[in-house]
């Protein structure tokens, strides 16, 4: 698995966000995009899932699949696409059968082990709504275990967690990695697992 | 009294006034009975619940 | 010495509850015999109507339970905004449903005693009329209470609509009834006339008494639902809060 | 090929059972459309006059219009709420194409606002004074009418999912392209001799509708996703 982006730059509302942007990224290894706030961060994430069209540059994947990019990708942004009147299992486990790929089809069971994972089997049979910011923002990032994707990529997903929690978080992160996969995450924080640095917002002025 | 050609519309009254009340009667009695269910199951989890309720 | 029991507070209220329904289903049920009896056995066929003026001991009854209710639900309305007092947003939202289902059995009964007479199933009577748009206010009422999720909130809300409603129905009173002399429809509609016959009133007088009874008992026992429900919310909040505690710190382990 | 446990359900099942839930439950507004459409019947006979004949002719039309603002002004929270809190991007990133997520949203909320309005014309009808034969030509002519509403009133949704006030421009843009819909419905309903033409018109209005709308609504979703 390998993801090469060159050459990137995407147009929202006449603005250039960013131009000529290009990273590389073997299975494994992590990229992690800085960049103060406004500078296109959680732009260059969506254009990377294809939530974004791009304006030049292209993003390739090797090996190349059939599958669009978008199905290879789980992308964690600021929301945590959480019902607030359905339970926290609910709302996994809807998350779980939208995002199945053929690669990854998880069961109930891969579900609840993803709330177990986070923390959450506690709190899994209650209404979302009356969850902690901490606990949405696990139940959030709990389909990244729920479902098997290769590619992750997170907008600031450590932000309202607690020490504890944002362990558990790195930890995720860490497993990923070690286990061939990609991560793009969008954060002020220095990271404890090895990642290649971006900066944005100088080349978004130039 | 049944003679009465207009009879099945008192009939039809009767029976539809018992039909409300019966649903108002087994709509607050089922409330009731889901209510103490849900406060065991979280009586048992937090340890208060029900003998909040026997104080 | 037990202090003077504070019905304010939810845990002697359950109580009361728990003394008192037994007691007000006991009365119910008496009345409601005496009035079923005197209601379909004992009361003569009217001269005119013949059988159909016995739907009036249900009409009758629910037209003035929907008014009762109405009144209940806005003195606790005006308690839950004056005092914010929980067993006031109980008492006002438990009446709710009862209310609708009062005002759809008096629409219903009312539809039910018209058709005989003017051979279909509504008229755009007067009396009718208010009745109908007192059960959408009702509506209103019920499906407000559904859409705003936390409780302390969603009983200030609906009590200020409740009020609002209040001294609306009187102006929609007068207006539906001069709209309906403005359009002096062909059939007029006699419910039951100023002077009843005594051998009537008495049937309508209990039947009247049975729905306030049947009315109490319900409202009692819905008002303790409210009040577990509520208990239902706080606990889980709880639950969750105490989950929250509980983050397993297991990134000792390896990853797996 | 990772399986454990009970299989989830099909990504569109698992939509459909999602919004029949979070529909039906507190906040959710199913039962809002029945609500409006009774108080847009209840409040004619205030306006034309308590005589039952003359209501009993405009009566189809009545409850026709009554039923297109329902569905139209219920529908601008189809994708918005889902866009706020981001499951519209996990439905772009999802295998299942987007058209289809479309097509069973519209089901959910039909099967919420649209089927309950159809059960309930009959009753509304009689206050309105329509006769047995009319109520079942406005029911059939509903149930096969409101399906168009909905999908055509998606695209709609899809449009203004981005807008703070979506409602209205919703039901402004939506109202000229249901007219047919309107026309041919009112027809059936109210048809004294020919019910079938127009009753069959409005089914193939209604199958257009099913095949068409889904791509344009997800197109509309496709670009205006910020």
């Amino acid at each position: 698995m390998q993801i090469e982006a060159s050459a990137l730059s995407v147009e929202r509302g006449g603005r250039i966000i960013f131009a000529d942007l290009g990273f590389r990224l073997e299975a494994g290894e992590a990229l992690r995009v800085n960049g103060p706030n406004g500078a296109g961060k959680s732009t260059l994430l969506k254009a990377i899932a294809g939530l974004l069209p791009l304006a030049a540059g292209k993003i390739e994947i090797a090996p190349a699949s059939e599958v669009r990019r978008a199905e290879l990708c789980h992308y964690v942004g600021h929301a945590d696409a959480l019902k607030p009147n359905l339970t926290a299992f609910e709302n996994l486990a809807f998350l779980a059968a939208l995002l199945v790929t053929s690669a990854a089809r998880p069961g109930v069971a891969a579900v609840e082990a993803a709330l177990e994972r986070l923390g959450l089997s506690a709190v899994a049979d209650l209404p979302a709504a009356y969850l902690s910011a901490g606990q949405k923002r696990r139940a959030g990032l709990a389909r990244l275990v729920a479902v098997d994707r290769p590619i992750w990529l997170l907008d600031e997903p450590l932000t309202a967690l607690d020490a504890p929690a944002q362990a558990v978080i790195l930890e995720i992160m860490a497993a990923h990695i070690t286990a061939g996969g990609v991560i793009v995450v969008a954060t002020h924080t220095d990271l404890p697992i090895g990642t290649a640095d971006l900066a944005l917002g100088r080349a978004a002025h130039r | 009294m049944t003679g009465d050609p207009h009879f099945g519309f008192v009939i039809a009254a009767y029976l539809v006034a018992l039909a409300v009340i019966a649903a108002m009667i087994v709509a607050t009695l089922a409330d009731y009975a889901g209510l103490k269910k849900r406060l065991e199951r979280l009586a048992a989890r937090t340890g208060r619940g029900l003998d909040a309720e026997r104080k | 010495m037990r202090t003077m029991p504070n019905y304010a507070n939810p845990a002697d209220f359950l109580r009361l509850v728990r003394v008192a329904v037994p007691g007000t289903t006991a009365i119910t049920a008496i009345l409601f015999g005496i009035g079923l009896y005197l209601a379909l056995l004992d009361s003569p066929p009217d001269y005119q109507q013949g059988e159909t003026v016995r739907i009036m001991y249900l009409h009758v009854p629910s037209a003035w339970m929907a008014m009762f209710i109405y009144v209940v639900m806005s003195s606790a309305a005006f308690g839950t905004l004056v005092w914010r007092h929980p067993l006031a947003d109980a008492v006002q939202k438990s009446a709710a449903p009862l209310g609708t289902s009062f005002t759809f059995l008096c629409l219903v009964t009312g539809s039910l005693w018209g058709k005989p007479e003017w051979g279909t199933w509504w008229v755009w009577d007067a009396r009718l009329t208010s009745v109908f748009v007192l059960f959408l206010i009702y509506l209103g009422i019920v499906a407000l209470w559904q859409v705003i999720e936390d409780p302390g909130k969603a009983a200030r809300l609906v009590a200020i609509f409740t009020l609002v409603g209040a001294v609306n129905i009187p102006i929609i009173k007068f207006s539906v009834d001069w709209w309906n002399t403005l359009h002096q429809s062909a059939s007029v509609f006699r419910m039951g006339g100023p002077t009843i016959a005594m051998s009537m009133l008495l049937p309508l007088i209990f039947m009247t008494f049975s729905f306030t009874f049947l009315f109490v008992t319900l409202h009692l026992l819905a008002i303790r639902n409210e009040i577990l429900r509520r208990r239902v919310r706080r606990l889980s909040m709880l639950a969750a809060s105490a989950g929250e505690a509980e983050v397993p710190v297991i990134f000792a382990e390896p990853a797996e | 090929m990772k399986q454990n446990g009970a299989p989830l359900p099909s990504p569109l099942g698992a939509l459909l059972v999602r919004d029949l839930k979070i529909g039906r439950r507190i906040g959710g507004a199913a039962s809002m459309g029945v609500l409006f459409f009774l108080c847009l019947v209840a409040i004619t006979p205030f306006a034309v006059g308590p005589d039952l004949a003359l209501l009993a002719r405009i009566g189809p039309a009545i409850l026709w219009i009554a039923a297109l603002l329902a569905t139209l002004l219920g529908l601008d929270r189809l994708f918005q709420a889902d866009a706020e809190d981001g499951s519209l991007d996990l439905f772009l990133m999802s295998d299942t194409p987007l058209e289809l997520i479309v097509l069973v949203k519209c089901l959910a909320h039909w099967l919420l606002t649209g089927l309950p309005l159809v059960i309930a014309s009959p009753f509304f009808g009689l206050m309105l004074g329509l006769d047995a034969r009319a109520l079942e030509g406005v029911a059939a002519s509903l149930l096969v009418g409101t399906p168009a509403l909905t999908l055509i009133g998606a695209i709609g949704a899809a449009l203004t999912v981005s807008l703070r006030r979506g409602g209205l421009l919703l039901a402004i843009l939506i109202l000229p392209l249901a007219i047919p819909i309107l026309i041919f419905g009112v027809a059936a309903a109210s048809g004294a001799m020919a019910f079938l033409t127009p009753f069959l018109v409005l089914c193939g209005l209604t199958l257009a509708a099913l095949a068409l709308t889904p791509f344009a609504a997800a197109l509309a979703l496709r670009n205006g996703a910020e």
